[in-house]
Protein backbone atom coordinates (compact mmCIF):
# COMPACT_ATOMS: atom_id res chain seq x y z
CA UNK A 1 0.00 0.00 0.00
CA UNK A 2 1.09 3.90 -0.87
CA UNK A 3 -0.10 6.47 0.04
CA UNK A 4 0.74 9.53 -0.67
CA UNK A 5 -1.14 12.29 0.78
CA UNK A 6 -2.02 15.40 2.54
CA UNK A 7 -3.66 13.97 5.59
CA UNK A 8 -2.07 13.52 8.95
CA UNK A 9 -0.17 10.69 9.19
CA UNK A 10 -0.74 7.84 12.50
CA UNK A 11 2.65 6.13 12.91
CA UNK A 12 0.84 3.82 15.61
CA UNK A 13 -2.72 3.31 13.67
CA UNK A 14 -0.37 2.45 10.44
CA UNK A 15 1.44 0.09 12.40
CA UNK A 16 -1.75 -1.80 13.95
CA UNK A 17 -3.37 -1.43 10.32
CA UNK A 18 -0.27 -3.52 8.75
CA UNK A 19 0.06 -5.97 11.85
CA UNK A 20 -3.45 -6.55 11.45
CA UNK A 21 -3.19 -7.71 7.73
CA UNK A 22 -0.12 -10.05 7.94
CA UNK A 23 -0.38 -13.60 7.99
CA UNK A 24 2.52 -15.82 9.66
CA UNK A 25 5.46 -12.84 9.43
CA UNK A 26 7.85 -13.23 11.90
CA UNK A 27 9.54 -10.04 11.85
CA UNK A 28 8.02 -6.09 11.30
CA UNK A 29 10.45 -3.38 11.01
CA UNK A 30 8.61 -0.04 10.81
CA UNK A 31 10.57 3.58 10.42
CA UNK A 32 8.61 7.09 11.05
CA UNK A 33 10.19 10.42 9.97
CA UNK A 34 9.31 13.39 11.82
CA UNK A 35 10.03 17.14 11.46
CA UNK A 36 12.33 18.75 13.61
CA UNK A 37 11.80 21.94 15.76
CA UNK A 38 14.81 23.15 14.63
CA UNK A 39 16.81 24.01 11.57
CA UNK A 40 20.24 26.18 12.47
CA UNK A 41 19.12 27.21 15.44
CA UNK A 42 15.96 28.70 13.93
CA UNK A 43 12.32 27.45 15.17
CA UNK A 44 10.39 25.47 11.79
CA UNK A 45 7.19 27.01 11.35
CA UNK A 46 6.27 24.57 8.72
CA UNK A 47 7.89 21.97 6.28
CA UNK A 48 5.90 22.29 2.53
CA UNK A 49 6.48 19.14 0.35
CA UNK A 50 5.31 19.13 -3.04
CA UNK A 51 5.34 15.99 -5.19
CA UNK A 52 4.30 15.05 -8.66
CA UNK A 53 1.80 12.52 -8.67
CA UNK A 54 1.54 10.18 -10.64
CA UNK A 55 5.37 10.26 -11.08
CA UNK A 56 5.79 10.24 -7.50
CA UNK A 57 3.97 7.43 -6.38
CA UNK A 58 4.91 5.13 -9.71
CA UNK A 59 8.39 5.78 -8.66
CA UNK A 60 7.60 4.61 -5.21
CA UNK A 61 5.80 1.54 -6.40
CA UNK A 62 8.94 0.92 -8.60
CA UNK A 63 11.20 0.77 -5.72
CA UNK A 64 8.87 -1.30 -3.54
CA UNK A 65 8.78 -3.90 -7.00
CA UNK A 66 12.60 -3.78 -6.50
CA UNK A 67 12.79 -4.22 -2.73
CA UNK A 68 10.31 -7.05 -3.32
CA UNK A 69 12.72 -8.75 -6.06
CA UNK A 70 16.11 -8.33 -3.69
CA UNK A 71 14.56 -9.75 -0.31
CA UNK A 72 11.91 -11.82 0.93
CA UNK A 73 8.98 -9.54 2.01
CA UNK A 74 5.32 -10.42 2.93
CA UNK A 75 4.18 -6.66 2.83
CA UNK A 76 5.54 -3.32 2.51
CA UNK A 77 3.53 0.03 3.65
CA UNK A 78 4.17 3.52 2.60
CA UNK A 79 2.60 6.65 3.76
CA UNK A 80 4.19 9.47 2.46
CA UNK A 81 2.72 13.22 3.37
CA UNK A 82 2.69 16.05 1.27
CA UNK A 83 1.49 20.38 1.82
CA UNK A 84 2.36 21.69 5.31
CA UNK A 85 3.46 19.82 8.04
CA UNK A 86 4.03 21.06 11.57
CA UNK A 87 6.78 20.47 13.48
CA UNK A 88 6.74 16.92 15.54
CA UNK A 89 4.09 15.65 12.80
CA UNK A 90 4.92 13.04 10.76
CA UNK A 91 6.26 13.09 7.28
CA UNK A 92 7.05 9.57 6.52
CA UNK A 93 5.81 6.23 7.90
CA UNK A 94 7.33 2.88 6.19
CA UNK A 95 6.95 -0.92 7.16
CA UNK A 96 8.19 -4.11 6.01
CA UNK A 97 7.07 -7.67 7.08
CA UNK A 98 8.75 -10.71 6.23
CA UNK A 99 9.74 -14.74 8.56
CA UNK A 100 13.42 -13.93 9.44
CA UNK A 101 14.34 -10.14 10.79
CA UNK A 102 17.17 -8.92 7.99
CA UNK A 103 15.41 -8.52 5.33
CA UNK A 104 12.43 -6.71 7.21
CA UNK A 105 15.39 -4.21 8.02
CA UNK A 106 17.06 -4.03 5.18
CA UNK A 107 14.20 -3.36 2.77
CA UNK A 108 13.06 -0.73 5.31
CA UNK A 109 16.60 1.20 5.09
CA UNK A 110 16.68 0.88 1.65
CA UNK A 111 13.61 2.17 0.62
CA UNK A 112 13.91 4.89 3.56
CA UNK A 113 17.30 5.42 1.17
CA UNK A 114 15.30 6.17 -2.09
CA UNK A 115 12.38 8.09 -0.47
CA UNK A 116 15.45 10.71 1.11
CA UNK A 117 17.23 11.04 -2.32
CA UNK A 118 15.14 9.42 -5.52
CA UNK A 119 11.95 9.60 -4.34
CA UNK A 120 9.75 13.21 -6.44
CA UNK A 121 9.72 15.17 -3.38
CA UNK A 122 10.59 18.75 -2.97
CA UNK A 123 11.12 20.17 0.77
CA UNK A 124 11.03 23.45 1.55
CA UNK A 125 11.56 24.76 4.93
CA UNK A 126 10.03 28.06 6.85
CA UNK A 127 10.89 29.00 9.97
CA UNK A 128 9.11 31.52 12.43
CA UNK A 129 11.30 34.13 11.31
CA UNK A 130 10.19 33.71 7.51
CA UNK A 131 13.00 32.06 6.32
CA UNK A 132 12.07 29.42 3.09
CA UNK A 133 14.53 27.27 2.32
CA UNK A 134 14.36 24.57 -0.29
CA UNK A 135 16.36 21.68 1.10
CA UNK A 136 17.88 18.57 -0.64
CA UNK A 137 19.35 15.58 0.02
CA UNK A 138 22.48 15.68 2.73
CA UNK A 139 25.70 14.08 1.53
CA UNK A 140 25.48 11.41 3.59
CA UNK A 141 21.83 10.54 2.00
CA UNK A 142 23.37 10.27 -1.41
CA UNK A 143 26.29 7.76 0.47
CA UNK A 144 23.62 6.18 2.03
CA UNK A 145 22.29 5.65 -1.32
CA UNK A 146 24.76 4.21 -2.52
CA UNK A 147 25.05 1.22 -0.90
CA UNK A 148 22.23 -0.50 -2.27
CA UNK A 149 24.15 -0.27 -6.05
CA UNK B 1 2.02 24.92 -29.19
CA UNK B 2 0.29 25.89 -26.06
CA UNK B 3 1.70 23.90 -22.79
CA UNK B 4 1.24 23.72 -18.67
CA UNK B 5 4.25 24.21 -16.95
CA UNK B 6 5.41 23.42 -13.37
CA UNK B 7 8.20 24.81 -11.87
CA UNK B 8 9.00 22.72 -8.38
CA UNK B 9 10.95 23.09 -5.62
CA UNK B 10 13.85 25.98 -5.95
CA UNK B 11 12.75 26.40 -9.95
CA UNK B 12 9.83 28.03 -8.69
CA UNK B 13 12.45 30.54 -6.82
CA UNK B 14 14.07 31.54 -10.21
CA UNK B 15 10.79 32.11 -12.02
CA UNK B 16 8.23 33.50 -9.31
CA UNK B 17 5.69 31.21 -10.13
CA UNK B 18 4.97 27.20 -9.60
CA UNK B 19 2.79 26.85 -12.51
CA UNK B 20 1.54 28.73 -16.20
CA UNK B 21 -0.16 27.73 -19.13
CA UNK B 22 1.79 29.53 -21.75
CA UNK B 23 2.11 29.13 -25.62
CA UNK B 24 5.77 28.29 -26.19
CA UNK B 25 7.54 30.09 -29.11
CA UNK B 26 8.17 28.21 -32.09
CA UNK B 27 12.02 27.96 -31.78
CA UNK B 28 11.46 25.75 -28.74
CA UNK B 29 11.47 22.41 -30.78
CA UNK B 30 13.90 20.22 -28.07
CA UNK B 31 14.18 20.37 -24.67
CA UNK B 32 17.60 21.81 -25.38
CA UNK B 33 15.84 24.85 -27.14
CA UNK B 34 12.83 24.83 -23.69
CA UNK B 35 15.66 25.26 -21.20
CA UNK B 36 17.34 28.13 -23.20
CA UNK B 37 13.79 29.79 -23.55
CA UNK B 38 13.25 29.02 -19.69
CA UNK B 39 16.61 30.72 -18.91
CA UNK B 40 16.41 33.89 -21.02
CA UNK B 41 13.06 34.36 -20.07
CA UNK B 42 13.09 34.25 -16.43
CA UNK B 43 16.43 35.76 -16.68
CA UNK B 44 18.30 32.93 -14.91
CA UNK B 45 22.00 32.88 -15.68
CA UNK B 46 22.23 29.25 -16.94
CA UNK B 47 20.54 27.51 -14.12
CA UNK B 48 17.89 26.03 -16.29
CA UNK B 49 20.71 25.09 -18.60
CA UNK B 50 22.13 22.79 -15.10
CA UNK B 51 21.85 18.84 -15.65
CA UNK B 52 20.88 18.62 -11.91
CA UNK B 53 17.40 19.82 -13.68
CA UNK B 54 15.61 17.51 -15.10
CA UNK B 55 12.42 17.89 -17.39
CA UNK B 56 9.66 15.87 -17.93
CA UNK B 57 7.28 15.87 -20.33
CA UNK B 58 4.20 14.46 -20.18
CA UNK B 59 5.63 12.91 -16.57
CA UNK B 60 8.56 11.17 -18.45
CA UNK B 61 12.09 12.32 -17.32
CA UNK B 62 13.50 12.98 -21.04
CA UNK B 63 17.26 13.53 -22.43
CA UNK B 64 18.18 16.96 -23.54
CA UNK B 65 18.12 15.84 -27.26
CA UNK B 66 14.38 14.83 -27.47
CA UNK B 67 11.96 16.32 -29.46
CA UNK B 68 9.13 18.42 -28.45
CA UNK B 69 5.68 17.04 -30.03
CA UNK B 70 2.25 16.95 -28.48
CA UNK B 71 3.28 18.28 -25.22
CA UNK B 72 0.49 18.94 -22.83
CA UNK B 73 2.49 19.47 -19.42
CA UNK B 74 5.94 20.54 -18.92
CA UNK B 75 8.24 19.92 -15.38
CA UNK B 76 11.13 21.25 -14.39
CA UNK B 77 12.51 18.84 -11.68
CA UNK B 78 15.24 20.52 -9.83
CA UNK B 79 16.98 17.63 -7.42
CA UNK B 80 14.63 15.48 -5.70
CA UNK B 81 14.24 14.32 -1.92
CA UNK B 82 11.24 13.61 0.23
CA UNK B 83 11.16 11.64 3.68
CA UNK C 1 12.76 1.72 29.31
CA UNK C 2 13.41 -2.41 29.15
CA UNK C 3 10.10 -4.60 30.02
CA UNK C 4 10.19 -8.31 30.51
CA UNK C 5 7.40 -9.83 31.39
CA UNK C 6 4.34 -12.27 30.82
CA UNK C 7 1.86 -9.24 29.80
CA UNK C 8 0.92 -9.41 26.09
CA UNK C 9 2.89 -6.78 24.15
CA UNK C 10 0.70 -4.17 21.96
CA UNK C 11 3.50 -2.83 19.46
CA UNK C 12 1.20 -0.32 18.29
CA UNK C 13 0.67 1.15 21.66
CA UNK C 14 3.74 0.93 22.14
CA UNK C 15 5.34 2.83 19.65
CA UNK C 16 2.47 5.47 20.47
CA UNK C 17 3.99 5.93 24.24
CA UNK C 18 7.54 5.65 22.42
CA UNK C 19 6.36 8.85 19.92
CA UNK C 20 4.84 10.82 22.55
CA UNK C 21 7.65 10.79 25.35
CA UNK C 22 10.47 11.70 22.29
CA UNK C 23 10.81 15.75 21.95
CA UNK C 24 12.71 16.63 18.57
CA UNK C 25 13.41 13.35 17.46
CA UNK C 26 13.56 13.09 13.62
CA UNK C 27 13.78 9.24 13.20
CA UNK C 28 12.21 6.48 14.71
CA UNK C 29 12.50 2.70 14.01
CA UNK C 30 10.46 -0.14 15.45
CA UNK C 31 10.69 -4.27 15.44
CA UNK C 32 8.26 -6.56 16.22
CA UNK C 33 9.05 -10.06 16.31
CA UNK C 34 5.64 -12.29 16.47
CA UNK C 35 5.66 -16.27 16.74
CA UNK C 36 5.42 -17.41 13.93
CA UNK C 37 1.90 -20.30 12.85
CA UNK C 38 3.95 -23.23 12.30
CA UNK C 39 7.94 -24.65 12.48
CA UNK C 40 8.93 -27.43 10.24
CA UNK C 41 4.86 -27.79 8.93
CA UNK C 42 3.90 -28.45 12.27
CA UNK C 43 1.71 -26.08 13.80
CA UNK C 44 2.72 -24.20 16.86
CA UNK C 45 0.32 -24.56 20.18
CA UNK C 46 2.63 -22.29 22.48
CA UNK C 47 6.23 -20.61 22.69
CA UNK C 48 6.99 -20.72 25.93
CA UNK C 49 9.86 -18.33 27.00
CA UNK C 50 11.77 -18.50 30.22
CA UNK C 51 14.23 -15.38 31.72
CA UNK C 52 16.58 -15.52 35.04
CA UNK C 53 16.51 -12.24 36.22
CA UNK C 54 17.62 -9.90 37.45
CA UNK C 55 20.54 -11.49 35.20
CA UNK C 56 18.29 -11.05 31.72
CA UNK C 57 17.52 -7.48 32.51
CA UNK C 58 20.71 -5.96 33.32
CA UNK C 59 22.46 -8.13 30.51
CA UNK C 60 19.35 -6.03 28.12
CA UNK C 61 20.61 -2.97 30.06
CA UNK C 62 24.02 -3.31 29.17
CA UNK C 63 23.62 -4.00 25.33
CA UNK C 64 21.60 -0.44 25.34
CA UNK C 65 24.52 1.01 26.96
CA UNK C 66 26.89 -0.07 24.43
CA UNK C 67 24.44 1.10 21.93
CA UNK C 68 24.16 4.21 23.54
CA UNK C 69 27.84 5.02 23.50
CA UNK C 70 27.85 3.60 19.42
CA UNK C 71 25.24 5.91 18.25
CA UNK C 72 23.97 9.18 19.04
CA UNK C 73 20.36 8.01 19.95
CA UNK C 74 17.57 9.77 22.26
CA UNK C 75 15.94 7.02 23.73
CA UNK C 76 15.20 3.14 23.41
CA UNK C 77 12.28 1.18 24.39
CA UNK C 78 12.40 -2.72 24.65
CA UNK C 79 9.82 -4.98 25.33
CA UNK C 80 10.27 -8.60 25.82
CA UNK C 81 7.56 -11.20 26.84
CA UNK C 82 8.31 -14.82 28.71
CA UNK C 83 6.10 -17.57 29.47
CA UNK C 84 3.66 -18.20 27.44
CA UNK C 85 2.57 -16.99 23.95
CA UNK C 86 0.35 -17.96 21.01
CA UNK C 87 1.42 -18.14 17.99
CA UNK C 88 0.37 -14.21 16.44
CA UNK C 89 1.30 -12.76 19.70
CA UNK C 90 4.22 -10.42 19.51
CA UNK C 91 7.38 -11.68 21.90
CA UNK C 92 9.31 -8.77 21.28
CA UNK C 93 9.13 -4.89 20.35
CA UNK C 94 12.26 -2.52 19.97
CA UNK C 95 11.98 1.32 19.21
CA UNK C 96 14.91 3.29 18.91
CA UNK C 97 14.83 7.19 18.69
CA UNK C 98 17.67 9.37 16.86
CA UNK C 99 18.35 12.19 14.93
CA UNK C 100 19.44 10.88 12.08
CA UNK C 101 17.77 7.92 10.73
CA UNK C 102 20.75 5.49 10.12
CA UNK C 103 21.66 5.81 13.91
CA UNK C 104 17.82 4.48 14.85
CA UNK C 105 18.35 1.66 12.17
CA UNK C 106 21.68 0.38 13.43
CA UNK C 107 20.99 0.26 16.92
CA UNK C 108 17.38 -1.69 16.60
CA UNK C 109 19.37 -3.94 14.57
CA UNK C 110 21.90 -4.54 16.84
CA UNK C 111 19.88 -4.46 19.60
CA UNK C 112 17.88 -7.59 18.00
CA UNK C 113 20.96 -9.36 17.38
CA UNK C 114 21.92 -8.72 21.16
CA UNK C 115 18.41 -10.41 21.97
CA UNK C 116 18.33 -13.50 19.62
CA UNK C 117 22.07 -13.98 20.62
CA UNK C 118 22.93 -13.00 23.41
CA UNK C 119 20.06 -11.99 25.74
CA UNK C 120 19.65 -14.37 28.99
CA UNK C 121 16.19 -16.22 27.80
CA UNK C 122 15.63 -20.10 26.72
CA UNK C 123 12.56 -20.68 23.91
CA UNK C 124 10.80 -23.47 23.66
CA UNK C 125 8.75 -24.76 20.87
CA UNK C 126 5.85 -26.44 21.51
CA UNK C 127 3.34 -27.73 18.67
CA UNK C 128 -0.18 -28.87 18.58
CA UNK C 129 1.28 -32.84 18.17
CA UNK C 130 2.95 -32.45 21.68
CA UNK C 131 6.49 -32.12 20.00
CA UNK C 132 8.24 -29.80 22.83
CA UNK C 133 11.83 -28.24 21.11
CA UNK C 134 14.12 -25.92 22.88
CA UNK C 135 15.35 -23.59 19.80
CA UNK C 136 18.99 -22.34 19.87
CA UNK C 137 19.95 -19.54 17.44
CA UNK C 138 20.19 -20.39 14.12
CA UNK C 139 23.75 -20.26 12.38
CA UNK C 140 22.21 -16.84 10.45
CA UNK C 141 21.70 -15.35 13.76
CA UNK C 142 25.27 -16.12 15.30
CA UNK C 143 27.03 -14.59 11.82
CA UNK C 144 24.55 -11.06 11.84
CA UNK C 145 25.47 -10.61 15.51
CA UNK C 146 29.51 -10.91 14.79
CA UNK C 147 28.89 -7.79 12.31
CA UNK C 148 29.19 -5.55 15.45
CA UNK C 149 32.58 -7.29 16.46
CA UNK D 1 25.79 -26.46 51.69
CA UNK D 2 22.37 -25.64 50.92
CA UNK D 3 21.47 -24.23 47.09
CA UNK D 4 18.09 -23.29 45.19
CA UNK D 5 19.41 -24.79 41.79
CA UNK D 6 17.72 -23.93 38.47
CA UNK D 7 18.22 -26.07 35.16
CA UNK D 8 16.82 -23.88 32.16
CA UNK D 9 16.08 -24.33 28.72
CA UNK D 10 17.16 -28.05 27.47
CA UNK D 11 19.15 -28.78 30.40
CA UNK D 12 15.90 -29.58 32.26
CA UNK D 13 15.35 -31.94 29.68
CA UNK D 14 18.35 -33.94 31.27
CA UNK D 15 16.91 -33.33 34.74
CA UNK D 16 13.66 -33.84 34.56
CA UNK D 17 13.18 -30.77 36.44
CA UNK D 18 13.19 -27.07 36.18
CA UNK D 19 14.62 -26.37 39.95
CA UNK D 20 14.99 -27.83 43.46
CA UNK D 21 16.42 -27.18 47.03
CA UNK D 22 19.48 -29.79 47.71
CA UNK D 23 22.51 -30.13 50.28
CA UNK D 24 25.46 -30.53 47.86
CA UNK D 25 28.25 -32.75 49.36
CA UNK D 26 31.33 -31.81 50.55
CA UNK D 27 32.82 -33.02 46.97
CA UNK D 28 31.85 -29.93 45.39
CA UNK D 29 34.22 -27.35 46.07
CA UNK D 30 34.72 -26.15 42.49
CA UNK D 31 32.70 -25.27 39.52
CA UNK D 32 34.03 -28.23 37.87
CA UNK D 33 33.41 -30.55 40.89
CA UNK D 34 29.94 -29.09 40.55
CA UNK D 35 29.65 -30.04 36.37
CA UNK D 36 30.82 -33.74 37.97
CA UNK D 37 28.85 -34.05 40.64
CA UNK D 38 25.56 -32.91 38.60
CA UNK D 39 26.80 -35.13 35.67
CA UNK D 40 26.79 -38.54 37.43
CA UNK D 41 23.44 -37.23 39.45
CA UNK D 42 21.73 -36.81 36.44
CA UNK D 43 23.80 -39.62 33.91
CA UNK D 44 24.42 -37.33 31.65
CA UNK D 45 26.85 -38.81 29.87
CA UNK D 46 29.18 -35.97 29.80
CA UNK D 47 26.60 -33.16 29.11
CA UNK D 48 26.97 -30.96 31.84
CA UNK D 49 31.04 -30.69 31.31
CA UNK D 50 30.50 -29.10 28.09
CA UNK D 51 31.54 -25.44 27.79
CA UNK D 52 27.93 -24.60 26.26
CA UNK D 53 26.57 -24.93 29.77
CA UNK D 54 27.37 -21.87 31.45
CA UNK D 55 27.02 -22.20 35.03
CA UNK D 56 25.87 -18.47 37.10
CA UNK D 57 26.46 -18.68 41.11
CA UNK D 58 24.28 -16.30 43.11
CA UNK D 59 23.35 -14.34 39.17
CA UNK D 60 26.84 -14.03 37.82
CA UNK D 61 28.43 -16.45 35.31
CA UNK D 62 31.86 -17.82 36.72
CA UNK D 63 34.81 -19.80 34.93
CA UNK D 64 34.86 -23.25 35.95
CA UNK D 65 38.16 -23.02 38.10
CA UNK D 66 35.90 -20.48 40.63
CA UNK D 67 35.64 -21.71 43.92
CA UNK D 68 32.46 -22.49 45.68
CA UNK D 69 31.71 -20.49 49.00
CA UNK D 70 28.50 -18.79 50.28
CA UNK D 71 26.12 -20.09 47.56
CA UNK D 72 22.68 -19.16 47.67
CA UNK D 73 21.97 -20.07 43.83
CA UNK D 74 23.32 -22.07 41.41
CA UNK D 75 21.63 -21.99 37.60
CA UNK D 76 22.82 -23.92 34.64
CA UNK D 77 22.73 -22.15 31.50
CA UNK D 78 22.70 -23.68 28.13
CA UNK D 79 23.14 -21.49 24.91
CA UNK D 80 20.58 -18.43 25.35
CA UNK D 81 18.17 -16.35 23.31
CA UNK D 82 15.17 -14.60 22.78
CA UNK D 83 13.55 -12.56 20.61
Amino acid sequence: MIDVSESKIDASAALKAFEADLNGAGAIVSFTGRVRETSKQERIETLRLQAYNPMTVDGIAQAVSRAKERWSLMDVHICHRIGHIAPGETIVFVATASAHRRDAFEAADYIMDYLKTQAIFWKQEITTCGRQTWIEPREQDYEDNARWD
Amino acid sequence: MTAYIFYFGKVSALTGKEKEQIDLPETVTDISSLRQWADSRFQAEGEFLNPKIRIAINGKILPDSSMLEQIDEIAFLPPVGGG
